[in-house]
């Protein structure tokens, strides 16, 4: 059986990268920028965690919702201290690019001097080290948890984004920003929160992070983001529920890989991530473009 | 007197998703002639543009370009057969020149030794070469949409709209322009709101309703037509 | 109508200027002298972040530690001069990339005048040492790079300091395994020069006493989910599970079997021991407790050495009295300076192939708090054999115990974990 | 005014009848910056340094044709510098090529590489950026794979000590930034080059204009992947051994992507600018500030992007308008 448990942990993981990219496939969708800086804030949700339970003794789940109130401040920061000046310029989605690379620096330096160079993580027996059993198969309650946490946090989104007046609003920006703003949405504000609402999710992914890799450092913001990238293209850009389906695609290319081929379990989900592009050039549930 | 056609087009059909904007068009152009395309908004006049001239692919039906199978072409293709159009929105390359313009075109066109000044020349942009294309106004950027169809020497052109938004006085010389070039043995398909416009460049009209031809003949019976009277009234 | 022409003419000339200008800037004027220097300088680099930065920093203070003994004395004794030389340190810190790197370790060599070259922690960042080094003619101490392309028979330019190669660390950890009559064994490695390396040894030295892996696959190395690896390994019912990877495979892995609620005879993972109180931290006491990891200093002890500060005497000085406060990178470190030291205290001729020589000369004579020095043909080193080592619970965390061979064991192994 | 006239000035010349004072700016613009680097290697002697400086130079103007002239920005074109560097090892330990002919073959793994993934010109945007980067990471996977040792060596590197030389390196690379300067140069003045813009400004109308679209598109993508498959070989050379993620680092595609943004892409001098001028402050902040090395870089970065959002060559351009 042990595609069923392949299966089980694809999902899982599934839902976790879900989350993990959900926050840059909103920036991504609302105001054009590519987030560079995105796993770095994963990286620092993580930290953010492992100081709470080792000096305070802070449950993670605790954290998720304590993460969520400074995520907003320095989202709007960000927005209206970087993000409006780079979207004046002539090619906003590539200068972001370039601008965010630097933040990357910026915030992989700041964590080195601020928590040292060293793996970080909570013992994982915080979420009981008694695997659940599902379908017959021995799942670890913190990988329960995790995808939990995706859950709630899909759910949430998306009743934010088609239930309230912000939510209409936001999606109205992501469709047309033109028409949005001729229909009296005010996209500073709308890019402000929304620039808040992605770093908060991905600073919850960090969290989660910990149980699901093994832990955080300040280095490990690259590959985040890299995958990250990966997540929402495959789903589709502009698509939350795209970026869940693209997580679970790519959590279960890499967990059946690991188990019949674990030596290409690194080039599987890029593999097939490439696949997937030339047959759906706009990702799994991506709208169709145009392209004259 | 009686020529083979340039472009004939029968029982042309186009949805987008499932809706269908052109329900079985058929239309036939001969060499040296101008041929106005009427209907009201959203009748289809654009779309068929679009079909002809390979933007879109036609969900059925046939076209057939100086007696080849020209039907869903990609348009570069197209272009080299002997076709090609204008649009309604000039589309100019807006950072390059003017000349830059022209000389894409011509480079792979159908004739690239014509002389890209005279183009311009003859299409009321001599001397604005050097500008750059996304200073020009509309009416010349229309122009030079037209300039940058005739340097790949089509056989038959397409105009969308080519008065619109030109001032009076220049009215004259661009119907003056089509007659020229329609005397020189190109066949033009021209989609026009201007009735006064349609009149001075040609008799025979085809008429569109709801993607369907509803008429083809004179601009004289044309208005006589009840069908067409209605279409128009109505809309 | 001179404008673009004048615009693209001068730009051209300002750029060929810059590229000039710049690299003028860089120029270094010092020469060398023919009598005895006014200081040795030491040239290094170090990752103040990105992914090596965590096993480069405790090296580094390994080695400024010794700088700093050495200077408190009046500087390093040099042979050729009979005389004591103050030390000069020049190090740049290369953020864990190969492409910066290559640039500083050139750097180095061509502008600040080294006159003794120490490569970064690790084998990717000290191989673009290998060939600047060789090119120029300088002797690279190489602190704990294993890998395989780094020694090569042509090359005299190199020598290993502070570790074995790769190839033979894990000799006693396979020989134990096969004294336990262990005969189902999972190996799951990283895909990379060092760790592959590792296993090839193990799956050899089993297949010498009879005994054919139930699971053998290689990962890459970014892996850090092991959930569902584990639950394919435990599918195969093995009684010893080795995992060979960096600290950053052995923490998720170790937490994996831990969440997964698994529990294999035996449980080998290569960290441990040489970042015990970041792995500790990381994984928890009970996720440590019975695992095995290779026994490296200070975990073995050698306090009767012929060079430097033996194990206990370094531990009071510079882990302050406790254990926890040296890793074995602080050591390999200090050991690097060590080693130079020898150099230059045993050198008649201050060259590098001078240096080459004594250390050669040294070689199997020579007992540091890193073991016995031994090099091979090729520079690689031979002397220092890891043992095996076993992580026991206290009240307060793990200990280690070094627990094969028996030569060197100070505590029985207990197999199959509790 | 003056801006319109001056634009008349620069498009009058940029195609056919050229004036032969631009032919010559031209001419210096390909000789000059090779010359350059010759002359830089004898006042300074960290050569590895300039030597990467120059790679970086390729790697910005190849970037230049791709994503200045046709807007496709690749995220994964550090996979046709990796491919090049593999390429020029196997021909040396399989073909027993001679290094030159080693070289040449890099150049041509880049471009194979790129003509297998000429169906991603397909995507657009962020799309084509990230599945560049699948490709550009799926192929280090693949080459750096243990089952494929036999073949690349898989994770135990590459040793080329066999064909070392350090000097015929060094003058290969100087050669390797004409032969960039001269594509771009060509790029910006040909037809070939006018033909891009023109899609870049507008694909359909390019289409109606009888430009064979994605053909134009495959020929840049072709030339910009051998620039970079040349710059991996030449680099693979020179630093002789390396393991597989040296030279399949993503960090590379990325500076070499903020170098050419910087100075300007679709420019001829703004990439050779950004890669000369940020890799060399990279450089001189890396050796005179090393403990502060990365949290100084990133600033600087930030701090261009919020001031200098279109490149470096703007500042030229406002400064010689307000000039006039």
């Amino acid at each position: 059986m042990l595609w069923l448990f392949a299966l089980i942990a694809g999902v899982l993981f599934g839902l976790y990268y879900g989350l993990a990219a959900l926050g840059l496939n909103l920036i991504f969708g609302v105001m054009r920028m590519v987030n560079l800086a995105h796993g770095d804030v994963i990286m620092l949700g993580g930290f953010a965690a492992v100081l709470l339970f080792d000096h305070f003794g802070v449950n993670p789940l605790i954290t998720v919702l304590l993460v969520i109130p400074p995520s907003l401040l320095v989202g709007y920061l960000t927005y209206y201290l970087l993000g409006r000046r780079v979207q004046r310029s002539r090619d906003p989605e590539m200068m972001s690019l370039v601008m965010f690379f630097g933040v990357s620096q910026v915030i992989e330096a700041v964590a080195v001097i601020a928590f040292g160079n060293n793996e970080a993580s909570i013992t994982s027996a915080v979420f009981g080290t008694r695997p659940f059993s599902i379908a017959g198969q021995g799942v670890p309650g913190a990988w329960l948890v995790s995808a939990g946490v995706g859950l709630v946090a899909l759910v949430l989104l998306f009743l934010y984004l088609y239930r309230t007046s912000l939510g209409r609003a936001t999606r109205a920006i992501m469709s047309s920003p033109d028409e949005a703003r001729a229909v009296g949405v005010n996209p500073d504000r709308i890019s402000a929160l929304t620039f808040g609402i992605g770093v908060g999710l991905a600073a919850i992914a960090g969290i989660l992070s910990l149980f699901m890799i093994g832990g955080t450092t300040p280095s490990e913001g690259v590959d985040l983001t890299v995958t990250a990238f990966a997540v929402i293209v495959l789903g589709g850009l502009g698509s939350p529920m795209g970026t869940f389906l693209g997580g679970i695609v790519f959590g279960l290319a890499l967990m059946f890989t690991q188990t019949y081929a674990p030596v290409w379990s690194g080039f599987a989900p890029f593999a097939i991530l490439l696949v997937i592009m030339l047959l759906r050039p706009t990702g799994l549930l991506g709208r169709t473009v145009r392209s004259v | 007197m009686v020529a083979s056609p340039a472009l004939q087009v029968s029982g042309l059909t186009r949805s987008f998703g499932g809706l269908p904007a052109l329900a079985g068009v058929d239309l036939e152009l001969r060499p040296g002639e101008v041929v106005g395309l009427l209907g009201p908004n959203g009748s289809g006049k654009t779309t068929l543009i679009n079909v002809v001239s390979g933007v879109y692919r036609p969900t059925s039906g046939r076209v057939e370009l100086l007696g080849h199978d020209a039907t869903g072409q990609a348009p570069e293709r197209l272009v080299r057969l002997g076709l090609n159009r204008t649009f309604q929105t000039p589309r100019p390359f807006r950072p390059l020149t003017v000349l830059e313009n022209v000389q894409v075109a011509l480079r792979h066109g159908r004739d690239a030794a014509q002389s890209p000044e005279e183009i311009l020349e003859l299409c009321g942009l001599g001397g604005q070469g050097g500008l750059p294309a996304e200073s020009l106004n509309s009416s010349q950027q229309k122009r030079l949409d037209l300039a940058r169809a005739l340097a790949t020497a089509p056989e038959v052109l397409l105009v969308d709209e080519l008065a619109a938004g030109m001032r009076h006085d220049e009215l004259d010389g661009a119907a003056e322009l089509l007659r020229q070039l329609a005397a020189a043995g190109r066949a033009l398909l021209v989609v026009e709101h201007l009735m006064g416009f349609v009149r001075q460049v040609t008799d025979r009209v085809v008429v569109l309703n709801a993607g369907t031809t509803i008429f083809a003949g004179s601009l004289e019976e044309a208005s006589q037509d009840p069908h067409v009277v209605e279409v128009f009234l109505g809309a | 109508m001179l404008i673009p022409r004048t615009r693209t003419v001068g730009l051209a000339a300002l750029s060929a200027l810059l590229t000039v200008g710049l690299a003028a800037c860089g120029a270094a004027s010092t020469t060398a002298s023919s009598g005895a220097p006014k200081d040795i300088v030491i040239g290094t680099l170090y990752s103040g972040s990105g992914s090596f930065a965590n096993s480069s920093l405790p090296e580094f203070q390994g080695l400024k530690f010794w700088i700093s003994q050495e200077n408190a004395g009046g500087g390093v004794y040099v042979k050729a001069f009979n005389k004591k030389i103050p030390i000069k340190l020049v190090a740049l810190n290369d953020q864990s990339s190969t492409t910066t790197a290559t640039t500083e370790y050139e750097q180095l060599v061509t502008q600040d005048n080294i006159n003794i070259f120490v490569p970064d922690f690790g084998s990717v960042l000290t191989l673009p040492a290998v060939t600047i080094a060789q090119e120029h003619h300088m002797l690279l101490f190489d602190q704990t790079a294993t890998g395989s392309p780094l020694f090569t028979p042509g090359n005299q330019y190199i020598v290993l300091c502070d570790l074995p190669l790769s190839a033979i660390w894990p000799d006693p950890l396979a020989h134990f395994i096969l004294a336990q009559h262990i005969s189902r064994v999972a190996i799951l490695y990283g895909a990379n020069d060092f760790d592959a390396t590792q296993a090839a040894t193990v799956k050899s030295v089993l297949a010498q006493g009879g005994v054919t892996p139930v699971y053998y696959q290689a990962v890459p190395t970014a892996t850090t989910s092991y959930g569902t690896l584990l639950h394919d390994i435990a599918a195969t019912n093995p009684q010893a599970v080795l995992e060979l990877g960096y600290a950053s495979n052995d923490i998720p892995f170790l937490q994996a079997v831990q969440q997964g609620g698994y529990h294999f005879g035996m449980v080998a993972t290569a960290f441990p021991g040489q970042e015990f109180t970041l792995i500790e931290n990381a994984v928890g006491k009970a996720g440590l407790s019975y695992t095995y990891t290779y026994g490296v200093p200070p975990y073995i002890k050698f306090n009767n050495v012929s060079e430097g500060l033996g194990t206990n005497a370094f531990i009071a000085k510079f882990g302050h009295g406790n254990i926890a406060n040296v890793s074995f990178e602080n050591v390999a470190g200090y050991n690097t300076g060590l080693i130079i030291q020898a150099a230059l205290g045993h050198a008649t001729k201050f060259t590098q192939l001078g240096m080459r020589a004594a250390l050669f000369a040294l070689s199997g004579h020579f007992t540091t708090l890193d073991g016995a020095f031994k090099l091979n043909s090729e520079g690689g080193q031979v002397g220092e054999l890891l043992p095996l080592a076993q992580l026991f619970p206290t009240a307060t965390g793990n200990e280690i115990k070094i627990v094969y061979p028996s030569a060197s064991a100070d505590h029985a192994p207990v197999y199959p974990a509790p | 005014m003056s801006s319109v006239a001056q634009r008349l000035r620069e498009g009058a010349g940029a195609v056919g009848r050229r004036p032969r004072r631009q032919m010559v700016g031209d001419v210096l613009l390909v000789v000059v910056p090779p010359a350059g680097f010759l002359v830089a290697s004898l006042v300074y002697n960290n050569q590895l340094l300039l030597l990467t400086m120059m790679v970086y130079v390729a790697l910005a103007q190849g970037l230049n044709v791709i994503f200045g002239f046709t807007g496709y920005l690749p995220f994964g074109y550090v996979g046709f510098f990796g491919a090049g560097a593999y390429g020029t090892a196997l021909s040396v330990h399989f073909l027993h090529a001679p290094i030159a002919l080693a070289v040449l073959l890099g150049g041509l793994a880049g471009l194979l590489v790129a003509a297998l993934l000429s169906p991603l010109l397909r995507l657009t945007g962020a799309y084509f950026a990230i599945a560049s980067l699948a490709a550009a990471e799926a192929l280090y996977y693949l080459i750096s794979n243990p089952q494929l040792t036999a073949v690349t060596n898989g994770p135990y590197g590459v040793n080329l000590a066999s064909v070392y030389n350090s000097g015929a390196a060094y003058l290969a690379a100087v050669v390797l930034v004409g032969v960039a300067m001269l594509c771009v140069v060509w790029v910006r003045r040909s037809h070939f080059g006018m033909s891009l813009r023109a899609i870049r400004a507008d694909p359909l109308a390019a289409r109606l204009a009888g430009v064979n679209v994605v053909r134009a598109r495959t020929f840049a993508w072709l030339i910009s992947a051998t620039l970079a498959g040349l710059a991996g070989a030449i680099y693979a050379w020179a630093v002789s051994v390396f393991y597989p993620e040296a030279v399949f680092d993503l960090s590379i595609s990325v500076f070499a992507i903020v170098f050419a943004l910087f100075g300007g892409v679709g420019t001829v001098l703004g990439p050779l600018l950004g890669a000369v001028i940020l890799y060399g402050v990279y450089n001189y902040i890396g050796v005179s500030q090393p403990q502060d090395f990365q949290l100084i870089y990133g600033v600087l970065i930030v701090l261009i992007v919020l001031f200098l959002p279109n490149g470096l060559l703007s500042i030229r351009l406002r400064r010689l308008w307000r000039g006039r």
